[in-house]
């Protein structure tokens, strides 16, 4: 098979899912009236981001970077490895992302506990 | 230990990790060490105002040893530095502002306290830092902060403002991501000056992209025009010190932001022609949204918005006056707004509603404070003894030297929208039938004390505009020179 | 060497094919309790003769594939007997006509001692 | 009419997602080649075994190079817990108990919970102490324990983490970090930086400062994500 | 090569169908089983691009913790994304200053 | 990489085995059989990371599989008890 065409149909199935999974977590932001339902939303977005970050680092045949005997003597034979700054990158953006979600968590128990339901088009206080 | 930059992130987070111990020791401690780190990072500010002034060299730091393309640094240059110490004085002054805040509810105060600190942090840490990740990273602690913060209060719709605020700042900060990723992937760098140097590098089509997605993400925390749904909201909602920290610090820290991806990382002339139509869209929008409000304090928060868009405006014309003007506003808005937060909050609690028809008469009960208010008002609309009179001034003056005439009629037409709203509450509160409620709680020494030095400030600026206007000018040329930046950060390295 | 090579090969190829029997079964069986039944019980011995076979594969791995057999070993059945005990509390019937439940008397007793 | 504007917008984000994606070549190398400079990925990859001793790159890069970001980080974490707290606080009632959950599990649940949990504390420690060796680090390893915690509130009743010790362990592991940092700045280099020696690769006691600041970022996430599972748990609305 | 593309597109097919689930899904329940099932894929697809660290933090949040606060927030909120709305009025804690 | 015909073969079972996990995930009916597809999946995650380890020939990623096999299991419990209204 040709290489060319083997690369882009990876890179349609591995960019294709992570944009996939914003736009569909965007729609759940936009459209969805629960808030609960807006936050798995967020989160799911986070989680495209996250695969696109990795997929922009990877390095077709290369290794992780990690220094162990094993990856020293991968990297003798000539294997690249793949790009770490992305990966770290990622690390700190999962941790925010966790720490986000916990408090719009918080904030839906809070806000049903006042206005007795989860969905906006209910809670009237404020215009949305 | 010499006294650095890097105190203004790290003791602030010592301090926040130290307070739940702290909190056992003694329940007065949590409110005293913000004060005493505020208080620390103030003399800071002015140690290094002062080495910077007399070199007129930035000081960059390096952090973990690692020289400018490689680690993370902090740039304390004239204008990040003028910003910080304006952020930290603000701070200071809040801090003063809030000591007795939830005086009976010990728990809460801990968290007001920690959240506050961090608060403050973030927006420093976002206005110093040199690194675009490292930005996004306190952009995001000020958000958790925020958020947090904007849902304090039980017994208001604060949690629904939260998470409106929340909502938005987390597409916000996605789109930030992107753009990060984006910009890595062309030039393999995260570090500002670098990028900046690389940015030549980069496919016309790409960097339109990656602006897009910048603008969109930092225009949320700095209330640009189409994505400031959750401002009213959230500084009506929150507890008033932390509305006017929202005016004073983060929002400048979002401005300041914007500023930089603009003008430092990037070479598009068409931003600056983006800038001034966003500005004057929300300044129109947000001015005419206000004159709408009964609320006081979103009619603060609207008219915060249409600063903003002013400070947009002067920033979008982009010669060096106009930078002048908007840094000089920047400098009035924080002031003036958080004097206006402060005593149009205690007119609220002391008022029947949160109406401005509620508190008709009141500034014949508090004369002092119906006397602060009023001059916070007609400062911020542009009345000449006062200072916000000369940053209004210096940008009608570089608008006209670039023959936009336009926008000077705009701008004019608008100031007369915002004298006839904040003359109304003026009005109001002096020559409306008072009610006859009893006082409920009176201003803390504190307060008065925070309050008093605002209206100082903003009257010896108003008279004696010079003490203030060297800082501002070099703080503008250090924030036009671009290649004075890249230099000198990069010289770091090599 | 070859011998391992040969034994890990088998094994890994039956753990992937126990993994999709339970898949399988969890796709094909009637009802609740048949499908946790193919679900843990097939993909739990799957999932610990590949990692056997990984092991034989790759003689220095051994003791950490081990201890992940052991894991699986120990938390697969724990999960699917809470699992089990959740849906039965949930309320979810069991799938033949004339039923023989003999958890019912068991969780009738227990209601009372609130084990 | 509202609907029909979304999905126009969703349509425009992704094809402004995918036009940008398809510039970027997937699986192709971009660290040593860009403008034939030199990337910030290529030059941690070439210089963090000689000069840090520390087998994993990104660690490397978490703790010590973007060490600040880490920093950040815990903050992150350090303010959505205290701002969970805050946003679920309500004063008990007199006589009030903590009620996490109503029924107790089963014998067996609770025998298997007793023999995993020290298992997954031991995998935490493991995680988090070889951090800068194989995969993982503080933030993973903290997380597993709180998951060991959260093992343990499903299958007991009564089973609770001590206030104080959560406050105690997260404040000071907390301090322990940016001591170290401090510690740098002190003895005349830059903040966080590396002043110990820095061993021999794929030691367990290599990379100098490294393990410590993951150790301490260790036991600071593992309480704070603890407090927040406990803060949870206890919040209860009645319908 | 076929192979690989052909467990690519599986994995994408497994990751897109769990989300288009997550979202349409009127059972928040079910929602929030979806986004382990999300993890889960995801965890693989960092691990085949040779990124453990992330597969591993992946798998230490998503699996466990990501769930329980999600299942938390079911119990004390509305588990039917159509709920229907209780009637009441707002209900305020009364504030100490 | 280290690639023969048993691996492709094990590979695509498992591959066979994840759609049938996702195809019972969405047809349902109960809540419980979701949460057994959730398990399963779980499982063979925890053997598919294990092999691709083996392919890959890094014995430092096993780590991952070894943190899926000790924690796979507690979300599963937590959606268990959640069905048991103990929660």
């Amino acid at each position: 098979m040709d290489p060319i065409l083997y690369n882009k149909i990876i890179s349609v199935g591995v960019y294709g899912s992570a944009i996939g999974l914003i736009l569909i977590g965007l729609y759940a932001v936009l459209v969805k009236k629960h808030l609960t339902k807006i936050v798995i939303g967020l989160s799911i977005i986070d989680s495209g981001v996250h695969l696109l970050f990795i997929a922009v680092g990877f390095i077709k045949g290369g290794t992780a970077p990690i220094f162990s005997e094993k990856g020293i003597e991968l990297v003798n034979q000539g294997t690249a490895m793949v790009d770490p700054v992305p990966q770290a990158l990622v690390l700190t953006a999962i941790v925010i992302g966790f720490g986000v979600t916990a408090v719009a968590l918080s904030l839906v128990i809070r806000l049903y506990r006042h206005h007795h339901t989860a969905r906006i088009d209910h809670i009237k206080s404020l215009k949305w | 230990m010499v006294i650095s930059p890097v105190h203004y992130i790290a003791l602030p987070l010592l301090a926040a990790f130290l307070m739940p111990l702290l909190a056992k020791v003694n329940r007065e401690l949590v409110r005293i060490i913000p004060g005493v780190v505020l208080t620390y990072l103030l003399f800071v500010s002015v140690v290094l105002m002062q080495r910077v002034t007399e070199t007129g060299q930035p000081i960059i730091e390096t952090l973990a040893g690692w020289q400018a393309p490689w680690g993370i640094n902090l740039v304390f240059s004239q204008f990040t530095g003028f910003l910080v110490s304006l952020m930290v004085f603000m701070a200071t002054l809040i801090w003063i502002f809030s000591y007795r805040f939830k005086k009976v509810d010990n728990e809460p105060a801990l968290k007001y306290y920690i959240l506050f600190m961090m608060l403050v942090t973030g927006s420093v840490g976002v206005v110093l830092t040199g690194d675009i990740f490292n930005m996004f990273v306190f952009m995001e602690i000020t958000a958790i902060a925020s958020y947090s913060l904007t849902s304090f209060y039980r017994d208001r719709d604060g949690a629904e403002a939260g998470f409106k605020y929340l909502l938005i700042g987390s597409l916000a900060s996605t789109f930030m991501l992107l753009a990060i990723l984006l910009l890595y992937t062309q030039v393999g760098t995260l570090n500002m000056a670098m990028i900046a140097e690389r940015m030549h590098t980069v496919p016309v089509g790409m960097k339109v992209t990656i602006l897009i997605l910048f603008l969109t993400g930092l225009g949320i925390e700095a209330e640009m025009f189409p994505l400031n749904g959750w401002a009213p909201d959230a500084y009506s909602q929150a507890p008033s010190p932390v509305g006017a920290t929202f005016a004073a610090l983060v929002v400048k820290a979002g401005v300041y932001s914007l500023i930089r991806v603009i003008f430092t990382l990037f070479d598009i002339q068409g931003a600056y022609q983006y800038l001034i139509i966003m500005g004057i869209i929300t300044l129109i929008i947000a001015e005419f949204a206000a004159m709408k409000q009964t609320n006081l304090k979103r009619m603060l928060a609207y008219s915060s918005i249409g600063q903003m868009g002013f400070v947009l405006i002067a920033f979008g014309i982009g010669t060096k006056e106009a930078v002048f003007g908007a840094l000089f506003l920047m400098f009035n808005h924080a002031i003036i707004k958080s004097l206006l937060f402060m005593s149009g909050s205690f007119f609220v609690y002391n008022s029947t509603s949160k109406d401005i028809n509620g508190m008709s008469g009141i500034g014949k009960k508090f004369p002092y404070m119906g006397f602060l208010f009023s001059i916070g008002a007609f400062a911020i609309v542009g009345l000449p003894p006062f200072s916000g009179f000369w940053s209004k001034l210096y940008i009608l003056i570089a608008a006209a030297d670039e023959s936009m005439l336009a926008l000077v009629a705009i701008i004019l037409l608008v100031s007369i929208v915002e004298i006839v709203y904040y003359f109304r509450v003026v009005a109001k509160l002096y020559f409306g039938k008072p009610t006859d409620k009893e006082v409920v709680h009176k201003p803390t020494f504190g307060g008065y004390f925070s309050m008093t030095v605002l209206a100082v400030v903003i009257l010896l600026v108003g008279f004696y505009p010079d003490i203030i206007t060297g800082f501002i000018h070099r703080a503008a040329d250090t924030l036009l020179d671009k290649g004075a930046y890249i230099s000198n950060v990069l010289s770091m390295g090599h | 060497m070859e011998i391992l090579k040969y034994i890990g090969s088998f094994f890994v190829l039956l753990g992937s094919v126990f993994l999709f029997l339970g898949a399988l079964g969890i796709y094909r069986m009637p009802d609740v309790y048949n499908r946790l039944q193919a679900g843990t019980k097939s993909s739990t011995l799957g999932a610990m003769s590949m990692l056997l076979g990984i092991g034989f594969l790759q003689p220095d791995w051994m003791v950490k594939m081990i201890v992940i057999i052991i894991f699986i070993a120990v938390s697969n059945p724990l999960s699917s007997h809470a699992l089990a005990r959740g849906a039965y509390r949930a309320g979810l019937s069991l799938f033949q006509k004339e039923k023989i439940d003999a958890y019912e008397k068991d969780y009738k007793s227990m209601e009372d001692k609130e084990l | 009419m509202k609907r029909a504007f979304i999905l126009l917008l969703l349509v425009v984000v992704g094809w402004v997602l995918a036009d940008t994606f398809s510039q970027i070549n997937f699986g192709e190398s971009r660290m040593g080649d860009i403008k034939q400079q030199e990337t910030v990925g290529a030059y941690y990859l070439n210089n963090t075994v000689e000069k840090l001793s520390v087998a994993n790159v990104v660690t490397a890069i978490v703790v010590n190079y973007r060490g600040f970001d880490t920093l950040g980080e815990v903050t992150v974490l350090f303010l959505a817990a205290s701002g969970l707290a805050s946003i679920l606080y309500r004063r008990k009632k007199r006589g009030e108990h903590d009620v996490m959950i109503l029924k107790n599990s089963s014998q067996l649940l609770q025998t298997g919970a007793k023999l995993i949990f020290p298992a997954i504390l031991v995998l935490g420690a493991y995680v988090f102490i070889h951090g800068h060796l194989t995969p993982g680090g503080g933030f993973q390893g903290g997380a597993i324990i709180a998951s060991g915690f959260l093992l343990m509130f499903m299958a007991y009743k009564d089973y609770h983490v001590s206030h104080n010790v959560l406050t105690w362990v997260e404040s000071i592991a907390g301090i322990l970090f940016v001591s170290v940092g401090i510690w740098g700045l002190i003895s005349g280099a830059t903040f966080l930086e590396n002043i110990l020696g820095t061993g021999t690769l794929n030691d367990l006691v290599s990379g100098g400062i490294i393990p410590l600041i993951y150790i301490a970022v260790g036991f600071k996430v593992a309480a704070e994500l603890t407090g927040v599972l406990e803060t949870l748990l206890n919040f209860k609305t009645e319908k | 090569m076929i192979f690989n593309i052909i467990f690519f597109s599986l994995l994408a097919i497994i990751i897109l169908a769990a989300a288009i689930y997550a979202v349409v899904q009127k059972d928040l329940l079910y929602a929030v089983i979806a986004t382990g099932v999300i993890s889960l894929v995801l965890s693989i697809y960092f691990f085949i691009m040779q990124a453990p660290d992330v597969a591993l933090t992946e798998a230490a949040i998503g699996i466990a913790l990501t769930t329980i606060i999600f299942v938390i927030t079911i119990r004390n909120t509305s588990r039917r994304e159509d709920e229907i709305p209780v009637n009441k009025e707002p209900d305020r804690e009364e504030e100490t200053k | 990489m280290e690639m023969n015909i048993v691996l492709y073969i094990a590979l695509g079972f498992i591959g066979l085995a994840l759609i049938l996990g996702i195809l019972r995930f969405i047809k349902g009916p109960t809540a419980a059989d979701r949460v057994v597809a959730l398990d399963t999946m779980s499982v063979i995650v925890t053997a598919t990371l294990a092999l691709l380890a083996y392919i890959f020939q890094r014995y430092i990623y096993v780590d991952v599989s070894l943190v899926y096999a000790i924690l796979g299991f507690i979300g599963v419990i937590v959606l268990a008890r959640y069905l048991e209204k103990a929660l």
